[in-house]
């Protein structure tokens, strides 16, 4: 199997409370692989440092083959991966326009020396960066608020833009950290429709965190089951619903028909 | 658009006005400091306005240029270049040398597989023998300089040369400072920036074999002709005043269009939009690949480059290098207050307010004094008898006026009088 | 005449108004809950009802007197209160201060109500003395449901419940709040987990674009295929 | 024709407090010229005045308003040295304005680039220096601790003096610079008396630094003699100190010398109902009246060969003319007879730097204030 | 034994001293800063104003032939506090209020206190000139000498009678801080809003009764703090101004938002102050005979040169926010 992450022993500890106890797993490339857990299990705690925003207490974190741990964000982002913030991360000050138009990494026009002295080629690129931002945000039936300030938007909103940001960039393994809470279930299914496509005809991995289960049932295998910063168990939606442990744990009584 | 240009034609009118009541020499001068300082507002706001860098120790900056501009412009000093002095000097280099590599080689040690405490304890080993070894060679040679030949001197080069070197220093100092603070949060930052703008201030005031300390260092030479040479070239003192101030000025205009042109591309594009990303949400900036540390040092050397260069351009104006004279209050505060009244995030307003606020400050002597005998003129007239000591009081009052220029004006525009422009597609 | 009233509501953040004309009307038996796409305008309904914003047209009227655009404190001891979506509970504050803090409008012992607080949610008895930024998620929820029940209201509102709760949470919060209206309090909730909540709400509201598209009771809304088709998800 | 002189004063900044008394001095020099007949025919000396925060930029700033806006044909001042250069670099000597300043006494300005404008009535600190470690020593005084304030007129002065100090064979056991303008003195307190003398010997401004260290000295109990150069002389010096404490304090100053002069000028002061004893302002009297004379001399208000009258009006040969002579000088220079001002602060005899050899005089604090004993050989 | 002594009254004595100054001014700005999340600049001036305002009432009394066994100054302090709040509650209606109103950043009520510190010193300087000002033109400040014959040595302890009353004022003013923030219900809400300023609101605090308190709290607390400080060195326009930045530095050293922090960061700064500058040969003179021959003390053996002290609170400044990056308790940010 190819992993295209995979977590050694991962641990980290805040204060006296372990978050993430000794924590393997792997992400198989090409997969849109599920995790899920109860609240404060971990699950986003093992994001911040798969995407670098935190560094591990003890253990390795591979990503392509290599050993990334302790690697910036901007560092992970140059090697393909993105991720979502399970609390919206948005520029607040920018428009919602500006704030996809950020996203694209190497930008010429990001290099002081290009913007004084070569403006055309970086007003070209900038055009077409333009021109896809605007497409996505047509997509995810932003245009309307297109020239807001991305602080102004409803709670929703902002998780949409969080969203937009994966499809601004060629990144191949894309972190979703509970995107579908509080986005409107109408559109949740175009979303997932999309993720599915950028997963079949672009060979971008996910890796999804959510606490909806409908859609982890819809897009995920494998789903990965954590529990107080461990991992309890891995496999097929239908093998987890089978089991009476994480039923009670995660799903509580009375189960309801997925 | 409009409301700029409307402030622009006000404030021309001002400068008009005051040119009229103080006359043109003097509005000169206030012209050529008010530019210097504008570019100095400028910088300020590329950190703040553009990074969110709160940096409030801006006088330290100022002051790393105009040393830098002492150097290279004032004259050779030969009673010191014929001493031992520069041997003594070369070997303090040498013994600062050694000792920052003693402390780059003990922070690698983790390479040799020396980590944890013992590491530690190795680097702050290297930091006190590097400290012992360096003052072991300065503490002489500073002594030695300072009986013989007074101080270093300058390099005898010209004073545009001085203004570069301004940059290139404040440059350096920034990097440093900007390598060990920038990962506070702002006002700690804040905070930090002012404490290092203190110590840098100690250190020129207390480097004599080098600065001459508070003894100061005058008269330092003009990059344009100055009214004295104008004068014996046939112009009457009060026209060489004006020309001479004038080439001065058109000197500082011309590096302050350059730089402002500079500005508005860069802030326009990609570069300002990643900045400003940034500075909205530095955790997100860094997951979208935006290197966060690298782009806040970058802007927060660039700022302080426009600082050092702007303190360059007053200390050659005002000819002399005086420690004290570098209070916060008349450089960091009155700084910040010309970018907040005048739109942080918007370099047009920084000029803006960098013009305004300094003729308020300038002004605010003669306004004061004036306001002063019209509320004595009143209560002599009801009979409560004039106020005493009228013109010492009336000057005490000067900041009382600036105070209430900068309340008056961000109640009214809490986001400064040119505020930042959202950048909306049409 | 209905506890709260809301007619043809018109109101903004200063710009363009984000809500044109919105109707709501509950009794204090009912649980309301609203609906919609999102920027449908639904946060921003609970936040004019609460006088966090500006409402320019139409009435808000509670227990028949107009309310609108008066301010949560004088809004809370006439018998509103809120449960904003984040940041909803005073993290630095422990479990019994942030209870506390509920009470802060009351003049009256507030002792009975607190221990009716803890008898409901019996896991914030227990904490009573940590630090509520130390609770999971699902615990702060209750805090803050708690902290919002302790001025004792005739209505208590609610932004997304179960927005970022495990099922199990979500189950969980749900109980509590029909337990809650079952003391006699009427609730009015906003839910994007739409067809879990409206399956026990007594009323449903659809907004889109600032305005009610649909209104009916929760079961009633689930069988209509538009709404399923548009809003719900299918 | 009347006439304007500025007055570059720091009214702001470290001296304010001295600097309303100076200011007073000057214009009592004016006055006494406006009441004696007025300048040249009959004309008024004004004066304008401008502050320069005891700063080289304000300096500078305030100097270019008076010499280009207001038109000045001379200026008094600036009163410190910073202030002073700072407005001679960028308004005076461009202007060819010339500038007397009544209390800028650090050695720097000596040796300015100046085209024969700035000058000062009162001596270098390289003079007051030695005479205070001069008389400190002849008083049997061997050891002390010295602290100064840190800027061009503590640290000109402290330097001078130390260096006689030791060449005397007296012991500096500490030398201590302090930054103006704190609260608080007691860490450099501590350390001066970690030295083990018992004498201290403070280089600051009463209203400055001085007061407070003084103060706290006395608080501390670890000196017993306390000794002070002109900046300390001031009343504000003894404002929350125990006077016992301090009595017997040693201090010097620029001189108003025992002269006749001396007296004629205390004299009219005391008339005025300004304080005669005011630190600098006896200088400030002189200056203001030297331009004056020199206007005079130069017969209009001019700023072309004012420098010129200046040093002819000040110096021997001539008829000796006194504070408050204005009448008879005026007399005098119609009469084309050379005259030689004898001012407040001593014969005012102006060296090729500009410089006056002036007089150091010493007080003592007796019951609670200066006391002006002698002055030092 | 002298040496011990002498160490005490120049480290001990003085560092608490400066560490009472700076801990009360340092308590204003940092419950300023948790409430209404920005760096009150003008508490500087504050500080000095309450210390005029204190020296007026006690002239007024002294002239009224009033006389106290305690300096008068210390009499009327209560009384000026309530003065001193009133006028901070009106410098807060005049000039942030409004700012507030409009949504304005931090960073603009931190320019807007820089002007209101600047009309201040005017103002104090056009009522009161440049002088410099005591509290004991007329009475004898008392000195307090405590003999050490039982120690076995010669220099008396030596502290002032202002130092004695400025331990106990801040002492009292914590505690009673203390149980304001901990106990009362005003208080608590003024933690819940340094918390979280929205949840606050909806919670039916009344934001603008707690944003007043706030500033009641804040001025009288600066006008003790002036005061004390005003009665132990002297009284003068520019007297706090010059201290604003340590204050600062211990309030954020401290933590913002936390009124112990702050009191820590000031002792901190208090202390490591007068530590720096110690000059450490005095405790080793006595036992110089321990070392070898050609060891001879040098005559000045302080950490760093005097002229370098105001850059110890800020070396420590960032050494402490690089170690522990929010202050010594976790502080609050704009
Ligand atoms: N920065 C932090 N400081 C202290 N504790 C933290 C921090 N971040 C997370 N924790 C704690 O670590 C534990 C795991 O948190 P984490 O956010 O990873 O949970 P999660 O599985 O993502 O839960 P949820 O589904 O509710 O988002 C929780 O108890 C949380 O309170
Ligand atoms: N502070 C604000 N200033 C300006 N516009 C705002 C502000 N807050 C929200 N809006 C706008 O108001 C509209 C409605 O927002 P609201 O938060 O009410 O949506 P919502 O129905 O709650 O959506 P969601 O389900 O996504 O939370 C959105 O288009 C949003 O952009
Ligand atoms: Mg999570
Ligand atoms: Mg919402």
């Amino acid at each position: 199997m190819d992993a295209v992450i995979d977590v050694r022993g991962v641990s980290k500890r805040f204060g006296g409370l372990t978050a993430v106890n000794n924590c393997s797993l792997s992400v198989e490339r090409g997969s849109i692989t599920g995790l899920i857990g109860p609240n404060g299990a971990g699950k986003s705690t093992l994001f911040n440092m798969v995407a670098g925003n935190i560094v591990p207490d003890s253990g390795t974190i591979m990503f392509d083959g290599a050993d990334v741990t302790g690697l910036k964000p901007h560092e992970l982002f140059r090697r393909g991966m993105l991720r979502t913030f399970q609390i919206a991360h948005e520029f607040s000050n920018m428009t919602a326009l500006e704030n996809l138009m950020m996203v694209p990494g190497d930008q010429p026009g990001e290099s002081l020396l290009n913007t004084w002295f070569r403006p055309g080629r970086v007003a070209a690129n900038d055009a077409a960066v333009r021109q896809k931002a605007l497409d996505v945000i047509d997509f995810l039936k932003l245009a309307h608020v297109k020239n807001e300030l991305a602080g102004n938007l409803s709670g929703g909103q902002k998780k949409l833009l969080e969203l937009g940001r994966t499809m601004m960039v060629d990144a191949h393994v894309v972190l979703l950290d509970e995107v579908a809470a509080g986005v409107n279930k109408t559109l949740l299914q175009d979303l997932a429709a999309n993720i599915e496509r950028m997963n079949t005809e672009l060979g971008y991995t996910f890796f999804v965190i959510e606490h909806d289960m409908d859609l982890i049932g819809r897009l995920c295998d494998p789903v990965i089951v954590m529990a107080q910063g461990e991992k309890i168990a891995e496999g097929p939606m239908e093998e987890i619903r089978a089991n009476p442990e994480i039923v009670e744990a995660y799903f509580g009584s009375p189960v309801e028909a997925a | 658009m409009k409301r700029s240009l409307l402030l622009f034609a006000g404030l021309f009118v001002l400068v008009i006005l005051v040119g009229l009541a103080t006359g043109a020499p003097f509005t000169s001068r206030l012209l050529v400091e008010a530019a210097a300082y504008a570019l100095i507002a400028l910088g300020l706001n590329i950190q703040w306005g553009y990074g969110g860098l709160f940096n409030f120790g801006i006088l330290g900056f100022i002051m790393v240029g105009g040393f830098a501009t002492m150097f290279v412009s004032y004259p050779v000093n030969a009673a010191f270049w014929g001493s031992d002095g520069p041997m003594m000097l070369g070997r303090a280099l040498l013994a600062f040398g050694a000792g920052a590599l003693l402390v780059i080689g003990a922070r690698r040690l983790d390479r040799f597989g020396i980590t944890g405490k013992l590491r530690t304890t190795a680097i702050v080993l290297a930091w006190i023998f590097a400290y012992i070894l360096y003052r072991s060679q300065i503490d002489p040679a500073a002594a030695y300089i300072e009986s013989t030949a007074g101080f270093v001197g300058g390099l005898g080069l010209h004073p545009v040369l001085g203004w570069a070197f301004g940059g290139v220093l404040a440059a350096g100092v920034a990097y440093i400072i900007g390598k060990i603070c920038l990962g506070l949060r702002t006002d700690y930052l804040a905070i930090a920036t002012i404490g290092i703008a203190e110590i840098i201030r100690a250190l020129i005031k207390n480097m004599e074999w080098l600065t001459r300390g508070t003894l100061t260092v005058t008269p330092i030479p003009w990059p344009t002709p100055l009214p004295q040479q104008l004068q014996t070239m046939g112009f009457d003192p009060s026209s060489s005043f004006v020309w001479a101030r004038l080439g001065f000025f058109a000197l500082v205009l011309i590096v302050l269009v350059l730089v402002l042109v500079l500005l508005h591309r860069a802030y326009g594009g990609p570069w300002g939009r990643m900045m400003r990303a940034i500075r909205d949400n530095h955790i997100a900036a860094g997951s979208m690949g935006k290197d966060v540390t690298g782009r806040q040092l970058e802007i927060f050397v660039l700022g302080s480059v426009l600082m050092g260069i702007g303190g360059a351009m007053l200390v050659s104006f005002t000819q002399i290098l005086d420690p004290n004279s570098y209070q916060p209050i008349n450089h960091t505060f009155l700084v910040w207050v010309m970018l907040i009244v005048g739109g942080a995030g918007n370099n047009l307003g920084a000029v803006f307010g960098a013009v305004l606020i300094w003729i308020v400050w300038v002004m605010s002597d003669s306004v004061s004094q004036g306001l002063f005998t019209i509320v004595s003129n009143w209560t002599e007239a009801i009979g409560w008898g004039a106020i005493p000591d009228i013109t010492t009081r009336s000057v005490q009052m000067r900041v009382f006026v600036l105070g209430l220029v900068i309340t008056i004006a961000l109640r009214y525009a809490p986001r400064g009088l040119l505020p930042e422009v959202i950048r909306r597609e049409r | 005449m209905a506890l709260l009233s809301l007619e043809k509501v018109v109101g903004g953040y200063g710009g363009a108004p984000i809500l044109n004309g919105v109707d709501i009307a509950i009794e204090r038996s009912d649980i309301g809950v609203i609906v919609g796409p999102n920027g449908a305008g639904k946060s921003t309904t609970l936040k004019a009802i609460f006088g966090l914003l500006k409402v320019t047209g139409g009435a808000i009227l509670f227990e028949g007197e107009e309310i609108a655009n008066s301010l949560p404190d004088k809004l809370v001891p006439r018998g509103l209160s809120f449960v904003p979506q984040e940041k909803n509970v005073f993290t630095s504050l422990s479990v019994e201060e942030n209870l506390e803090m509920g009470a802060f409008t009351r003049r009256d012992d507030f002792r009975p109500t607190r221990d009716w607080v803890y008898s409901m949610f019996p896991v914030l008895a227990e904490k009573r003395r940590q630090a509520a930024g130390e609770l999971s998620g699902g615990q702060r929820q209750m805090v803050a449901m708690g902290r919002a029940l302790m001025s004792q209201p005739k209505l208590l509102m609610l932004d997304e419940p179960s927005a970022g709760l495990s099922p199990r949470y979500v189950i969980e919060i749900f109980e509590q709040i029909v337990k809650v209206n079952a003391e006699g309090v009427g609730i009015l909730m906003v839910e994007q987990n739409a067809r879990q909540a409206l399956a026990f709400a007594t009323r449903g509201f659809v907004l889109a674009g600032g305005q009610n598209r649909f209104t009916g009771t929760g079961p009633e809304l689930i069988a209509d295929p538009e709404v399923a088709k548009s809003f719900l998800g299918g | 024709q009347d006439v304007t002189i500025g007055i570059l004063a720091d009214l702001t900044g470290p001296i304010e407090s001295l600097a309303p008394a100076i200011v007073a001095g000057a214009e009592l020099a004016i006055a006494h010229v406006n009441a004696q007949g007025g300048i040249l025919d009959g004309g008024t000396l004004a004066s304008s005045v401008a502050d320069s925060g005891c700063d080289t930029t304000m300096g500078g700033a305030g100097a270019d308003r008076l010499v280009n806006t207001d038109q000045v044909t001379a200026i008094v001042g600036g009163f410190c040295t910073g202030a002073l250069v700072g407005g001679a670099n960028a308004a005076g000597i461009p202007g060819n304005v010339v500038m007397i300043s009544p209390s800028a006494t650090a050695p720097v300005v000596t040796d300015l680039d100046d085209n024969d404008l700035v000058f000062r009535t009162t001596p270098s600190d390289a003079f007051q220096g030695v005479k205070l470690a001069d008389h400190l020593y002849a008083e049997g005084i061997t050891d002390v601790a010295l602290t100064y304030v840190n800027n061009d007129y503590g640290a000109g002065l402290a330097n001078v003096f130390a260096e006689h100090f030791a060449s005397l064979g007296g012991t500096i056991s500490a030398n201590l610079a302090h930054e103006d303008g704190r609260a608080d003195y007691r860490a450099e307190i501590g350390q001066l008396a970690s030295s083990g003398s018992q004498n201290l010997v403070i280089l600051a401004y009463a209203s400055g630094s001085g007061q407070t260290v003084l103060r706290q000295a006395v608080e501390d109990g670890s000196f017993t003699v306390f000794v002070g150069g002109d900046g300390m002389v001031g009343d504000e010096l003894l404002t929350g100190v125990d006077a016992s404490a301090v009595e017997g304090m040693i201090a010097t100053r620029a001189g108003a010398f025992e002269g006749e002069s001396a007296t004629i000028y205390a004299n009219l002061a005391t008339e005025a109902g300004n304080d005669p004893n005011a630190t600098y302002a006896p200088q400030a009297y002189d200056a203001a009246f030297l331009l004056a004379l020199a206007i005079e001399k130069n017969g209009s208000g001019d700023r072309e060969g004012l420098s010129a009258a200046l040093r002819e009006i000040s110096s021997p040969p001539g008829e000796t003319v006194l504070p408050g002579e204005w009448e008879k000088a005026k007399a005098l220079i119609a009469a084309g007879t050379d005259i030689n001002y004898e001012g407040a602060g001593g014969p005012l005899d102006f060296d090729e730097n500009g410089d006056v050899p002036g007089v150091i005089v010493y007080l003592n604090i007796e019951g609670g204030s200066f006391v002006e004993k002698g002055v030092i050989e | 034994m002298n040496e011990l002594i002498f160490f005490f009254n120049n480290v001990i004595v003085s560092g608490a001293v400066l560490g009472c100054v700076y801990a009360l001014g340092a308590v204003g700005i940092t419950l300023i800063f948790g409430i209404l999340r920005f760096a009150h600049f003008a508490h500087g001036d504050m500080m000095t104003m309450g210390g005029f305002i204190t020296f007026v009432l006690a002239g007024l009394v002294t002239a009224a032939g009033i006389a106290f066994p305690l300096p008068t100054g210390f009499v009327v302090l209560p009384v000026a506090m309530v003065l001193a709040a009133l006028i901070a509650l009106g410098l807060d209606k005049a000039f942030y209020a409004p700012l507030r109103l409009r949504g304005a950043k931090p960073v603009t009520l931190l320019i807007a206190s820089i002007g209101v510190t600047l009309m201040i010193q005017g103002l104090i300087r056009l009522i009161f000139g440049t002088g410099t000002y005591t509290f004991f033109a007329e009475e004898p400040k008392r000195l307090i000498r405590i003999d050490t014959e039982w120690l076995g040595a010669t220099r008396p302890i030596a502290m002032t009678e202002p130092h004695v009353l400025l331990f106990i004022v801040t002492l009292v003013s914590v505690v009673a801080l203390h149980y304001f923030l901990t106990r009362s219900r005003l208080g608590k809400a003024m933690r819940a809003m340094a918390d979280n300023p929205d949840l606050a609101q909806v919670s039916g605090i009344n934001t603008q009764l707690v944003v007043r308190v706030t500033w009641l709290i804040a001025g009288s607390l600066a006008c003790a703090a002036g005061t004390m400080l005003a009665l132990d060195v002297t009284l003068k326009p520019d007297l706090a101004f010059n201290i604003v930045l340590p204050i600062f530095a211990a309030a954020i050293v401290g933590g913002l938002g936390h009124a112990y922090g702050a009191i820590a960061g000031g002792f901190l700064l208090g202390f490591a102050e007068t530590l720096s500058v110690f000059n450490w040969t005095v405790l080793l003179r006595p036992i110089s005979g321990i070392f070898p021959e050609w060891v001879s003390l040098p005559g000045n053996l302080s950490i760093v040169p005097t002229e370098y002290k105001l850059s110890v609170a800020f070396v420590i400044l960032v050494i402490t926010l690089l170690v522990r990056p929010t202050g010594i308790f976790k502080g609050a940010s704009s």
